[in-house]
């Protein structure tokens, strides 16, 4: 009918290190052979757990606002956070726990953060980090700006930025990377798939066989991993990071993971999905599997885990102890982060609120 | 008749006209099998199919675009925005096109829809979750905006939504959704989205508002009608275009003005409905016009957010101010 | 390093009919074997070249606005045309006059709408067509939308929606196609890749090789051609349209022709691109080589191209006059449209609109 | 001294900063080698580098939420938006995070840059060409914006918005950019991005006004000076936020007050001034506040633009309107 030529040809690798079982495919990874990696890694996960189930908690008995849980993804935000450096930048949406608490943010002001409190954004050992990204997508082209800058300096410095499988449908996910590709920006995409935006399944946000092709549409490499298997996520995000930092351009990389919670504390996903489906996802979770491992290699055992756990147990506390005990804002405060200074014109505005809110004590 | 909250009144609007009117079509972000996660198209997916009843992809862009397609082809959508404050990204279909297709096209080509969304703060919710930007939609002639402030007003508002011939973005209060159950009469009968609802007669000073902060404005009247001192409250509800002719009537016969609204102050609402009062009625201004709103700031994260909705304590002493002069 | 499979493949095609010299390639094509559709598409071409030339010497001339020539890129403006039906939805953006013709839009309208009248979009013959639309990427939601009433209807029709190289950046263009493959939508998007945007091309605006693989990110199927060849256009462009209309879904089409003009009439292309390339994109040009092909089959000759040029001209001419004897609206034309029923609070505005109407005269 | 037009003292101001502050970078569509589609950039690519100016895809949404990914990593942005119209992709970038970004992190992240976009209509281009959305950007706290006059006050006003440690919206009358030429000074002196310009001192009435509008407004003044009116005319200049007590001041001393500005009238910043003037001056006001402006209307195509934009006949008419009283 017609001259029919190739144009371009495409394939997207999926790569996993870790069997459910725990058991090592392949050959070792990075972090296989580096047993205080891999027990940081570990204990960054059940970390990010113990506080997760208390974050939770705190909602349900009114101690604190919405919040939107990770558990069932720690294996993607720990690998994620133990492959960037320091100096790197971290752009999260709103559920990365692990990767926050690896970039050294306190309990206490995630807790502060999702207790309503914007204090809770204050990040004493990430400064450049971004707080938590509600607007789904929004996050994207900041992401690639910054980057940007650090390649018009010509640092060795990555972004790395977080997008749900939900968030790949926004428009400006893809006006992010298609901006990476066409500049060879130093970002590193980590799309987490946990199957589930809300009450969306991921086949009605897309019809696209995996989101690890979504970076075909801006010739932007891609690999799409075990998102439970701490170390594929540690190792393609590393290498993705390598790569970058050498000027070889953006890495999406897409995450295979299960939202094992509700969406959030106000969400009850009993509504929409099966509790089969809930059950045959907690086969696959990922601490499990990484504990086996560790064991296996008696880098772990049932005392370490004991010991571990009550020593979460007790920064759980003192964190959410500090967070109860912290008095609200002055109202003063929705002032003071204006403007570099405040204008005139404001401040009768901040006397009369100041003036209320004594009258409200 | 039921007593029912705002959130089941909404629900039942949308029931009611997608019986009657085959074409009515439900979109957005969660609101089928979910029924939304206010709940308000709980159960219509079920009843209608999921061909009337769509979960879209996660873009708002999307859902307007999407939107002025359907109704530039007859069907009429009814869209929602999960929350006011995820309304940017849909900004440019609404502004550029919705606001636009019937005057561009010479009336060839119309936009009868409706987008509806979750409006102000007051639940605790996280960041982005409290907005109040009816401004922005209000300033972009062509469109019709519209924010009830009881069940049985959102039950009316939004079948005469739906049956309007151009697009109506239809703002509901979250703190109204569960806040108090009313009988509301499933009879299909529409409320008009040209006129103001007068909530309570007066004759002291007038209050305009609308949305969530009805409640607190009539917990004032009330509060101070013990001293003698009668408020005349006008709810706007439709917010663009406005019916002015009210209002002005109002404050003719009170000779004083208050404006409450939750938005920010600067070029709100607000702004216009004193600058149009002072202009036609300002001989009988016995008072300055006075507003109580939002600060112009950042509605702050949730422990501080009833420091910013105006309070029932400074809408009074607003009353007060204003009835002092 | 790690267990790695692969998870997904893609293949982009290259089609072409027509060599640049009018010689058939492989088979023959629908539109090849039909000598009364191969004249109409001449025919059409050239009468939108003709039209086009003086549209912007109109510009020139001070008696029209700015305007977007669509100058060598008729082919796939009238190949898209031929293949649609009456039925079908256009969805354009502005320089699509081929398609607008080819939909029975008058000369007239399309000079009234750059010549800064409303009335340019009142299309008799497509009343459901929509406008020029100039906020780049925003048509496609819209499109998408008016393709998802006709598959809610049940209906056999599609509709076709025009984007540009440039229009492939904005966050719109992706949502769209994305959500037109998770729906199996009857849409066709025609990628118009003419190399340019404006003053970036189009290596700047994205780093993949081909624009037909941003499908690829939304899971729907994509074919690039020649958008100079008449033939390949028309014939792809009908399979796209015979699969959406038996519920097979969206298809991308990415058309390679090259913008021989300015970007509008208010741009100066010689500051940014050079002489060479016009000169040898002019080598490839549509016309031409469909005339040489309608020339070697006996269907065209020099008298028909001058009876064309001829009759063209008069068209034009025709709808030129009646364009400027055609009065400016009135003031009301500003109110008469913003909703169905003028708001009692504009009829004052109204009245001071007319009012001074009267005073300029 | 040069005479420049105004798009060539812009242009001045662009290079005088970017040689003395290295950090500063210039981002958007066509701005490279083309220099802009109104020149405003021209010669800055080939002067300082195409990584210090950048053309970008087009995608304003991009251009936007990049500026701030810039601005927090201490690069300082200058991003142009091509058209006014076009800035609603924008929109989410510029009002969930820019306005934003200092406030939801306690001022640990900043976002210092400019987004320049042309403003107004009037010189006969296409549909969404011609667009004054100044109130949109208004309504949001923590943003400011500024709309400069005349060439000096452009490159002045532009100097201080590049400096400024916030985000800073930077709207170009179209009908100025080449409209008058006027001695500049390339001497890199900032203007203040705080307060109005009084450019004509009256003691009849005051008007309000800013951008392309002045010119026609200082038309007025002229006319009617021969009739003896005496109009004080103020720049508003920086719309957000606004130097009230100037505007005050002036009201107070002439009791009359006219505001002239394109955008369409409901919500828009003439709105508030009417609105805070009426509330802080009213036993001031010897007449009603007039408002000459756009219309509720969309922007009409070229051929009606000057039925749209307020005319010297409207504007001498309003005056007559607010002295007659
Ligand atoms: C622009 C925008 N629209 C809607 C929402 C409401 N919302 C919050 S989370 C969410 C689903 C996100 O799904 P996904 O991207 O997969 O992330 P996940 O929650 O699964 O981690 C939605 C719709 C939002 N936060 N932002
Ligand atoms: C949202 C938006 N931003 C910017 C513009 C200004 N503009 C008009 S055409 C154009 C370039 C479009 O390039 P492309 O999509 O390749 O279409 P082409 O002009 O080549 O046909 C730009 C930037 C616009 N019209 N809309
Ligand atoms: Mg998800
Ligand atoms: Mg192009």
């Amino acid at each position: 009918m017609s001259e029919c030529t190739t144009a371009a040809r495409f394939e997207i690798h999926y790569r996993a290190c870790l069997s459910p079982e725990g058991q090592l495919l392949g050959e070792s990874s990075r972090a296989s052979t580096d047993p205080a990696l891999l027990q940081r890694m570990y204990r960054m996960m059940v970390r990010a757990r113990i506080f997760d189930a208390k974050a939770v908690n705190l909602q349900r008995t009114g101690k604190l606002g919405t919040y939107p849980s990770c558990l069932g993804q720690e294996a993607t935000h720990v690998g994620v956070g133990a492959a960037m450096r320091a100096e790197d930048v971290l752009f999260t949406v709103y559920r990365e726990i692990g990767t926050k608490l690896w970039r050294g943010v306190d309990m206490y002001r995630i807790l502060l953060y999702w207790g309503g409190d914007e204090r809770g954004t204050l990040y004493e050992h990430s400064p450049q980090d971004f707080p938590f990204c509600v607007p789904i997508g929004s996050q994207m082209p900041q992401a690639a700006g910054a980057a940007m800058a650090m390649k018009i300096r010509g640092e060795a410095r990555c972004v790395l930025v977080f997008i749900g499988d939900g968030g790949t449908s926004q428009g400006a996910f893809y006006e992010a990377i298609n901006f990476a590709g066409a500049r060879e920006l130093p970002l590193v995409c980590v799309i987490v798939n946990n199957r589930w935006a809300i009450s969306v399944p991921v086949e009605r946000q897309t019809a696209a066989k995996t989101l690890a092709q979504k970076a075909v549409a801006a010739g932007v490499p891609a690999v799409q991993v075990d998102g439970n298997d701490a170390l594929v996520v540690h190792q393609v995000t590393t290498e993705a990071l390598e790569r970058a930092r050498r000027g070889g351009g953006p890495t999406v990389i897409e995450t295979l993971t299960y939202r094992l919670a509700d969406h959030t504390t106000s969400d009850d996903a009993t509504r929409y999905r099966s509790a089969e489906e809930v059950q045959s996802a907690w086969a696959l979770e990922p601490l499990l599997r990484l504990r086996r491992f560790l064991e296996q290699r008696g880098l772990w055992d049932a005392q370490a885990e004991e010991a571990l756990k009550r020593e979460c147990a007790v920064e759980v506390e003192a964190a959410v102890r500090q967070y109860l005990a912290t008095p609200r804002q002055a109202t003063d405060a929705m002032f003071d982060y204006l403007l570099a200074e405040l204008p005139p014109a404001l401040h009768s505005q901040r006397d009369e609120a100041r003036r209320y809110a004594a009258l409200r004590g | 008749m039921a007593k029912m909250t705002m959130v089941e009144a909404i629900n039942m609007a949308h029931a009611w006209e997608m019986e009657h009117d085959r074409n009515v079509v439900v979109l957005g972000e969660d609101v089928g099998i979910n029924g939304g996660v206010f709940r308000a198209t709980v159960g219509l997916q079920q009843r209608f199919g999921s061909a009337r009843v769509q979960d879209t992809p996660l873009a708002e862009g999307l859902i307007a675009g999407t939107a002025i397609g359907l109704a530039a082809q007859g069907i009429k959508p009814v869209a929602e925005i999960q929350f006011m404050g995820f309304i940017y990204p849909a900004l440019d279909q609404i502004a550029s096109h919705m606001a636009r297709l019937r005057n561009r096209t010479r009336g060839r080509l119309t936009c009868p829809l409706v987008l509806r969304m979750p409006h102000g703060g007051g639940i605790h919710a996280p960041e982005h979750h409290s907005e109040s930007l009816e401004a922005l939609l209000c300033h972009h002639p062509g469109l019709r905006v519209v924010c009830p402030s009881s069940p049985a007003r959102a039950y009316g508002l939004l079948l005469a939504a739906i049956r309007d011939p151009d697009p109506v973005m239809f703002l509901e209060p979250v703190r109204l959704y569960r806040f108090m159950r009313q009988e509301v009469a499933d009879d299909g009968q529409a409320l008009p989205i040209d006129s103001c609802f007068v909530l309570r007669e007066g004759s002291d000073l007038t209050i305009v508002t609308w949305g969530a902060m009805t409640v607190e404005t009539l917990k004032a009247a009330e509060q101070l009608s013990g001293e003698g001192i009668s408020c005349e409250i006008i709810d706007v509800a439709s917010l663009a275009p406005i019916d002015f002719d009210t209002i002005l009537d109002s404050v003719v016969k009170t000779g004083r003005l208050l404006i409450v609204h939750e938005a920010a102050r600067t070029c709100a609402v607000g702004a216009e409905i004193a600058a149009t009062v002072s202009e036609h009625a300002l001989y009988d201004l016995l008072a300055p016009i006075r507003r109580v709103t939002g600060y112009d700031t950042i509605m702050p994260l949730y422990r501080l957010e009833y420091d910013y909705i105006p309070s029932l304590a400074r809408i009074v002493d607003g009353i007060r101010a204003t009835l002092a002069e």
